[in-house]
């Protein structure tokens, strides 16, 4: 009995601690299978990464992109270092595009009134048809597509005008920069693109400039805007001077050294006020009473002829654009002006009067969605009825596809031949990344249809496209094209222009609307027109300014929302005249000017999938098509009702702490020997590398490529808007946006913030078992598989850089397993993670250098974070490298730690952001 | 063992009486009684306090261990950089060593009470002595074990009749 | 000492069979008094409340709660501290008050011990419920395994480990040392063979020789000598968890003795808040008299002071030093998101206590008003500590805000009423006085049974 | 003796799968192609040296000769109907680590570790089966100190391979291949991601 009794106690005691022994070291669950090809794919070796160049297409501008595969898939988009308008980098819609590929509410059957319709009923229907048109030469037959820059698309559309000649082509772009021409027109009398050269401009201004964060080419444009910004810092060169004029804010009037923030109406009279203080147009026109500044920035403007440029954002009106072609005429400003990349083509308005009379039979619509986005005025939706037949080619089944007689799934532009010009026309071949995951159709297929051509193949049409424009081994040349992703010198040639000499009298007397309440429609920073909206990347995206993620909100100024009483998350409708309204939340934004609220564009999906159908409201409504960027007689009822906003950041200033440190560039700290930190632990034995991350302040423009780049790299799951209000989105690197205490016109300071891999790391000493620790190359790694989930290492980070799996976010997340990046462990429920500084890409790199016993060279590894970075604002690399680019910029005496008062020792570190202020302003 | 068994209904009688034995020369005597009587030590045999020696050993044992322990695991078996501290930072080991040490300390002086006590064990043949269920709420017994030298059950009977209780010879 | 002419520990007329029958006959009456069956009965809901709320945490994971980024810890933190500075109390007064020979404290420890129990038990649970992985909990046991790794010594969660560990299994076998003789008691007055065979197997076959007698009291000696030390320690250790992190209002060099004063205070709040009901309803107040409540209530105010100190510290600090984070969250504690769990704190542990310094006033109900308050306000001061230096700390721009979900309410609530069922099965199977105990302080001349004849 | 379960038990083949053939569609023999016929490793796992992953070959590789031997062979009916169905063949995993785990191939070649040292005599194998644990602590057993289990280059495919008192020591193989040290070689980084 005793016996028993001691013997049981002990065995109770030895059981638990046996179960802990054997519990998950049992015989693996369900092995795994190996599938080997039957035939080896050439080029692909299992285990390693591919790539593959091509380009992605977005307002019909290319942009080169690279696609790592694995096993024969693509997993992640990259910029294509040889394409002008990639030089490497790629921005957030862009990487989205991958997703998009894999999206599980892509569209995969051809549709009839809703219902699944065979294919052979439309290609019938088309025969029929076909017969009709080569008698009567296609009347009644139109063609609408987005903007167009592919060459073989244009000469098939040429041909099909052949074919029927009764036959139209109309295209509509939502983001339209039908403006820009315009003003073209009224300065130079005929329509060009003009391309600031932000390496020759020493003074820059801005009206509403989007010239670094979406115009077609921005990639490039921020490149060399960020190189001049960072001046100082590297001493090479003359740090740019910016002027930003606008009434919302832009990622160039964040970087600007002075910001006036004017209504629409003041902005042309300011803006003409220049052009007379430049001589660029009658001094009448410099007004009475303008603001002290105006003259200033002419002065500085002048000073630098053949230095200084001005850029005007789409969404400016015609007259402000002839403004600026006439100032940098004036001033000789470095721009290269060439013949319009996209061709032109009738737009959506005449289509749409078309329709109504009853004129058109037969519409073929081409990845383009009307009836979600055609200003209200036109009434497309009514207009459509009226058409006999109506087919709609389209990756989703959207607002268009639930009207069209007919809808065909479409293929990604990924999966088929095409080819595209990027904003200086240089050209480049799409290649097919993967086999159609969906059975689905291309535009030129589509087209080939009409013509009636047989067994057509996309990749032929390509072919034949350029075949004729080289002389000599087309094969060979082909095949460099495929490789580079650029088709030689194919960038469009300087278009000589001179202005107007009536460009004075002919501009537009400026618009004298003394409205209360200017509502701007303005496209989304990642979503732009909403074509991407069921793209869970982009819309967990934070946006620059407002941080704001799965919604858009009515911006108002902290002045206009105190005049009419109105608080952030309070939900305000907003009409114009009379016309339909929007209801959505209202959000306070310092940087706004007074008595303006901006709308974004691209939400309120009623169809497109299961993430975008929904999610914020269609500001689109209130666009007309005579003013679709701009409604001055706006109204704006508050409702009473709240509604939360899913904002990643909760305080938007510094409180004075030294977070962001700010210099101005005639005061520079000097270089002093940084006195080496005490600390009471010894030196530890590190290994070959000593990788650390430096990232510059003054150049980082807050696009938030670099967040959107992790994402895809590092398997991070979307969390959705109720998680992300909770405080749990899982972004490993974040920008964080401070607004500067100038309470009367604020500046935005962009910080992105990854993990500082902290040589002496809070974290690490409160896990309780080795789950985050350091290893030889200073890396602080995450060990998600040892990890318990204490989450003390959180609490522990002062940077906050650490995130959790509250719940099974990576299961619930739609996309299917093939998408993954296998290099990347996908994270379980329950475990901490973060920014590993790419730790795959590191190993990978070290491992090559290893097998074949060579040191790793600069640049070798590179983060993604820093890889899709614009304007090369962050620099990795190893530290014990005398000669890396990361220790040159660490040595700038305008590096510094954040925090550093911790003692935590980053390995990321900082270089202070530089304004470079005219000090003949004082106020912005 | 077994002897002559007396009950009293009160501890002064008990512990005059076990003086009184205790002149008498008698040795062998064991008291049963509801509640700690201190006054008795002076005259029931004193068995020698190994227990704080075994507690003291076990704490001093634990101690050691768990010094031992921390630093294998965290200097010698598997070292790591944890945020750049020394591997064997004693400091930090102090804590964890300490608790083992009382952890150790606390089980020693539990195990070594029952261990010496000879404890648990369910059968007790002094139950069996009639009334002796009260020994253990309001009565006090005292037991002369005849093997003890001097014992000659007459003297020892007389002895106890000179108190206020009830003598019973007793048998196993 | 607070009575100018103490209050009798023990009121006169009682003797050894009174003692007994007040102990013995409560647990072997046949029937069931309704109080307890009430009682139970809500504890049992509650402890079915918390089995749900437990279910749910590991069917859909910790995100159920409110822990964000950057509240990254929450109320099964706050639960823990807040449980295992309860149990402290108990220990101090049976381990501590022993070496000090303080007569009074027979009456109370074996209450005091038990409550000890249950509460550490609930605490002890805790820290698996908060972890993300709790099937992995047994990583933190250095144990040879598979993958050749140890858990990490210099972590503050791993000397937390081990503390309770320790502190958890010695107060279960303080508690049943100090339970041996008076279940041998219970044991010899059973008369139903069902209680006589399992107090019989649970007094071990105790006899109260002299021998045994005299190893129990130096086993348990030795005990109270380690427990007292113990119990400091382990909540010294639990301060640590705060002030290992170098958080702003956690790492600070004052808070294992901060810890430990609110433990006691905690501690003793609860004590009285279980005593004085229960010597009414088991009609004990010849034995928990007057005297005791004036000491327990002493000693509720010298540690209400103590931790008005450290309070008073804590605040101070940081307007004495530079640190401008401290600063800032000491001021986001004055008037933050959770100032109301600060400002609670002071009021409800610190200020409403000292109604107590006039005597006059030392009702029953209003002591058990206090003693309430002050279990509350201590648990608010653990979540004030939790949430407060979180919510706000280094960056502005990944400050957040907590806010608790029914699921955090459900685990606080259900493990008190699961705490709660412990205790009740303890009041109805065990003896709630040290019997032995009492009856080695009554005074000498009534240390017997009824006369015989 | 609970705890010797609780400690040894999960070292056991039975929990670790040491020892235990596994059934593949096909029977494919190590023994008969690699011990027989004495087809080199990177006849069929080509990528051994250069990616992460040996590679497993595809039907053609098979077909290379059984396109001429034993055409009709039952046991050789999958590959066929792999060939004519173009449908791959999906063999079962013997060596199989967690996902989280990131192992490579061809740096274990390149830094002379022998396919022997941790796939066992694939060359006695019949049937393919697991020779050796694949336990963190079997691993990090190695990336201690690799010097036992270092062979020469030539060596590194050689099933039957014997250090002799002429082959260089494990130092000499340590410096030749510039291997790295212990505190390097155990950082969880090295195969954790």
């Amino acid at each position: 009995m005793t016996e028993f009794g001691r013997r049981h106690l002990m065995q109770l005691v030895a059981a638990s601690a046996a179960l802990a022994g054997l519990s998950g070291c049992g015989p693996s669950e369900t092995p795994e299978k190996m599938t080997p090809r039957v035939d080896q794919a050439p080029g692909e070796t299992a285990g390693e990464a591919s790539y593959v160049a091509t380009a992605v297409v977005q307002e019909g501008f290319a942009t080169g992109a690279i696609l790592q595969h694995r096993m024969a898939r693509p997993v992640k988009l990259e910029g294509n270092p040889d394409h002008p308008a990639s030089l490497g980098a790629a921005d957030a819609p862009m990487q989205g595009t991958v997703l998009d590929l894999y999206d599980p509410g892509r569209s995969a059957a051809v549709l009839s009134g809703g219902q699944i319709a065979d294919w052979n009923r439309l290609a019938l229907a088309l025969a029929e048809k076909r017969r009709q048109w080569s008698k009567d030469g296609g009347t009644g037959l139109r063609i609408l597509t987005g903007s167009i820059s592919s060459p073989s698309l244009a000469a098939q559309l040429a041909a099909l005008s052949q074919q029927y000649p009764a036959a139209r082509w109309h295209s509509w772009e939502p983001l339209s920069r039908d403006n820009v021409a315009a003003g073209a027109r009224l300065a130079f009398g005929k329509p060009v693109d003009a391309l600031p050269q932000f390496d020759k401009a020493d003074i820059v201004l801005g009206i509403e400039s989007d010239a670094i964060s979406a115009a077609p080419g921005h990639l490039a444009f921020a490149r060399a805007f960020g190189a001049r910004r960072r001046a100082a810092e590297t001493g090479s060169g003359k740090m740019s001077r910016v002027y930003a004029i606008e009434a919302t804010p832009t990622l160039l009037g964040a970087a600007a050294d002075h910001r006036f923030a004017l209504k629409p109406a003041e902005i042309e009279l300011a803006l003409r006020a220049i052009a007379a203080a430049v001589d660029a147009g009658p001094a009448e026109w410099r007004g009475s009473e303008r603001p002290g500044w105006v003259d200033a920035v002419a002065r500085d403007l002048a000073a630098h002829h053949g230095a200084a440029l001005v850029h005007a954002g789409p969404e400016q009106s015609p007259a402000i654009h002839a403004l600026a072609c006439a100032i940098n005429a004036a001033l000789g400003a470095p721009l290269r002006h060439i013949e319009p990349v996209a061709a032109d083509a009738p737009g959506l308005a005449e289509l749409a009067a078309e329709m109504h009379d009853g004129k058109v039979e037969t519409l073929l619509i081409l990845g383009v969605n009307p009836a979600y986005d055609a200003p209200a005025d036109l009434g497309f939706v009514e207009a459509l009825k009226r058409v006999a037949l109506s087919i709609e080619l389209a990756t989703h089944v959207d607002e268009t596809a639930q009207l069209a007689t007919f809808h065909v799934p479409a293929l990604h532009m990924f999966e088929d031949w095409s080819d595209a010009r990027a904003f200086d026309g240089t050209a480049t071949i799409l290649q097919p990344q993967i086999r159609p995951l969906v059975p689905g159709h291309s535009a030129p297929a589509m087209l080939a249809l009409l013509a009636g051509t047989q067994d057509f193949s996309a990749r032929d049409l390509v072919q034949d496209t350029w075949r004729q424009r080289v002389s000599g081994d087309f094969a060979a040349a082909w095949s460099g094209w495929l490789r580079k992703g650029v088709v030689d010198n194919t960038a469009a040639a300087d278009a000589a222009v001179t202005l107007r000499r009536d460009f004075a009298t002919a501009l537009p007397k400026p618009a004298q609307t003394a409205s209360a309440l200017t509502v701007l429609l303005r496209p989304d920073p990642f979503l732009r027109d909403g074509a991407q909206a069921n793209n869970g990347w982009l819309q967990e995206l934070p946006r620059p300014f407002t941080r704001l993620t799965w919604d858009n909100a009515a911006l108002i100024a902290p002045a206009t929302a105190g005049r009419l009483g109105i608080a952030s998350e309070e939900l305000v409708d907003i009409a114009r005249g009379g016309g339909k309204k929007v209801r959505l939340a209202a959000m306070v934004l310092p940087g706004q000017a007074e008595g303006v609220v901006t709308l974004s564009l691209g939400y309120g999906r009623r169809a497109i999938g299961a993430v975008g159908e929904g999610v914020g409201s269609d500001a689109g409504v209130l666009r007309v098509s005579t003013a679709p960027w701009q409604a001055d007689d706006a109204t704006l009822h508050a409702t009473g009702q709240t509604y939360p906003l899913a904002t990643t950041q909760q305080h938007q200033t510094m409180d004075g702490r030294d977070i962001v440190r700010t210099f101005s560039v005639d005061d520079l700290p000097k270089a002093a020997a940084a006195p080496e930190r005490a600390s009471l632990y010894p030196p530890y034995p590190k290994g070959d590398n000593a990788w650390g991350m430096a990232i510059s302040l003054g150049s980082c423009i807050g696009c938030g490529a670099c967040t959107a780049a992790c994402q895809a790299e590092n398997n991070i799951p979307v969390v959705g808007r109720e998680q992300v209000m909770r405080g749990r989105a899982m972004h490993w690197i974040r920008v964080d946006r401070y607004w500067s205490d100038d309470v009367a016109n604020p500046g935005a300071r962009f910080q992105p913030v990854p993990c500082m891999h902290c040589e002496d790391a809070p974290c690490e000493v409160v896990c309780p078992v080795d789950a985050t620790v350091h290893d030889t190359d200073g890396l602080n790694v995450m060990v998600y598989n040892r990890c318990v989930g204490t989450r003390f290492c959180a609490n522990n980070c002062p940077y906050k850089v650490r995130r959790f799996n509250f719940f099974g976010y990576s299961g619930r997340d739609p996309r299917p397993a093939m998408s993954w990046n296998p290099d990347v462990t996908v994270r379980d429920r329950g475990v901490m993670e973060k920014c590993t500084y790419c730790i795959q890409r590191i190993r990978e790199t070290k491992i090559a250098a290893d097998r074949d016993n060579r040191p790793i060279t600069d640049g070798e590894a590179k983060t993604a974070c820093q890889q899709a970075c614009p304007t090369e604002a962050i620099v990795f690399g190893d530290l014990n490298d005398a000669e890396s680019a990361v220790r040159k910029r660490k040595a700038s005496p305008l590096d510094y730690a954040l925090l550093e008062e911790l003692n935590t020792r980053p390995r990321t570190t900082y270089a202070a952001h530089v304004r470079n202020p005219n000090p003949e302003i004082k106020e912005g | 063992m077994s002897g002559l068994a007396a009950e009293f209904a009160a501890e002064a009688a008990l512990v005059e009486a076990a003086g009184r034995l205790r002149q008498a020369g008698l040795r062998r005597i064991e008291a049963y009684t509801p509640y700690p009587v201190e006054a008795l030590d002076d005259f029931l045999p004193r068995p020698r306090a190994i227990l704080p020696v075994l507690v003291f050993a076990a704490g001093i044992l634990g101690l050691a261990g768990g010094f031992l322990l921390q630093w294998y695991g965290a200097a010698v078996s598997y070292p790591l950089d944890i945020g750049g501290r020394p591997p064997a930072s004693w400091p930090a080991f102090i804590p964890i060593a300490f608790e083992i040490a009382v952890l150790g300390a606390v089980t020693a002086g539990f195990i070594g009470f029952f261990a010496l006590a000879g404890l648990p064990a369910p059968y007790q043949p002094i139950a069996l002595l009639p009334g002796f269920e009260r020994a253990s709420q309001d009565r006090f017994f005292l037991v002369v074990d005849e093997a003890d030298p001097r014992f000659a059950a007459a003297d020892v009977a007389s002895i106890l009749g000179g108190f206020p209780c009830r003598v019973v010879p007793w048998r196993p | 000492m607070t009575a100018i002419e103490p209050a009798p520990v023990m009121l006169p007329g009682q003797d050894l069979a009174t003692i007994d029958r007040a102990v013995g006959d409560a647990v072997l009456r046949p029937a069931t008094p309704l109080w307890w069956w009430g009682g139970f009965t809500i504890a049992v809901a509650f402890t079915g409340l918390f089995i749900l709320a437990v279910e749910y945490l590991f069917i859909a994971g910790v995100g159920i709660w409110g822990i964000d980024i950057p509240v990254a810890w929450g109320f099964a933190i706050a639960n823990y501290v807040w449980w295992i500075g309860i149990a402290s109390g108990g220990t101090i007064i049976s381990a501590l008050f022993y070496l000090t020979q303080s007569e009074w404290r027979s009456a109370v420890n074996r209450i005091a011990e038990s409550m000890t129990l249950f509460a550490a038990a609930a605490a002890a649970i805790m820290p698996i419920l908060h972890l993300g992985r709790p099937s992995f909990f047994y990583w933190l046991f250095p144990i040879p395994n598979t993958m050749g790794l140890w858990p990490q010594f210099k972590s503050p969660l791993l000397w937390d480990f081990f503390a309770i560990l320790a502190y958890v299994t010695a107060s279960v076998l303080f508690w049943f040392l100090g339970l041996l003789p008076d279940l041998a008691m219970v044991r010899d007055r059973a008369t139903t063979r069902g209680s006589r065979v399992f107090y019989g197997i649970a007094a071990m076959g105790w006899t109260g020789s002299h021998r045994q007698w005299r190893l129990h009291k130096s086993a348990y000696g030795l005990l109270a000598a380690l427990m007292a030390p113990l119990v400091i320690s382990v909540h010294s250790i639990v301060g640590l968890d705060f002030s290992g992190g170098l958080l702003p209002g956690w790492h600070s060099t004052q808070f294992s003795p901060f810890f430990v004063f609110g433990a006691v205070l905690s501690g003793f709040a609860t004590v009285l808040l279980l005593v004085i009901p229960l010597r009414r309803l088991y009609r004990l107040e010849a034995f928990i008299t007057q005297r005791h409540l004036d000491l327990l209530v002493t000693f509720l105010l010298l540690c209400s002071l103590l931790l008005a100190y450290s309070y008073f510290i804590d605040a101070l600090l940081p307007f004495y030093g530079d640190d401008k984070f401290e600063r800032a969250t000491q001021l986001h504690r004055f008037t933050g998101d959770w100032a109301w769990s600060y400002w609670g704190a002071w009021s409800l542990n610190v200020v409403a206590p000292q109604i107590l310094w006039v005597r006059a006033l030392r009702r029953d109900w209003l002591i058990c008003l206090i003693a309430f308050g002050v279990v509350v306000g201590m648990w608010l001061e653990r979540i004030m500590l939790v949430a407060s230096s979180l919510y706000e700390d280094f960056l502005p721009s990944s400050w957040g805000h907590y806010v608790p979900t029914l699921w955090d309410w459900l685990i606080l609530f259900g493990s008190a009423g699961m705490a709660a069922a412990g205790f009740f099965l303890f009041l109805r199977y065990l003896p709630v006085l040290a019997a032995y105990e009492l009856k080695e302080i009554l005074p000498p001349p009534s240390r017997h049974g009824e006369s015989q004849g | 003796m609970v705890f010797v379960i609780g400690w040894v038990g999960p070292s056991t083949g039975w929990a670790t799968r040491v020892g235990y053939p596994v059934n593949q569609p096909v029977p494919f023999s190590h023994q008969h192609h690699v011990g027989g016929l004495g087809l080199d490793c990177r006849f069929c796992h080509t990528t051994v040296e250069t990616s992460a992953t040996a590679g497993m070959p595809p039907t053609y590789t098979c077909m290379t000769c059984h396109s001429q031997l034993w055409t009709n062979a039952d046991v050789l009916a999958p590959v066929r109907a792999s060939l004519k169905t173009d449908q791959p063949i999906e063999w079962v995993r013997v060596n199989q680590l967690p996902d989280y785990v990131y192992f490579n191939h061809s740096i274990h070649i390149a830094k002379g570790i022998g396919c022997a040292t941790c796939h066992g005599r694939i060359d006695q194998m019949p049937l393919t089966e697991k020779a050796a644990s694949l336990r963190m602590s079997w691993c990090v057993d190695c990336h201690r100190d690799p010097r036992p289990n270092l062979r020469p280059h030539d060596a590194v495919f050689d099933m039957g391979w014997q250090r002799s008192k002429d082959t260089p020591s494990g130092d000499q193989l340590v410096a030749q291949y510039h291997i790295k040290g212990a505190a390097e070689l155990t950082s969880c980084s090295v195969c954790h991601r």
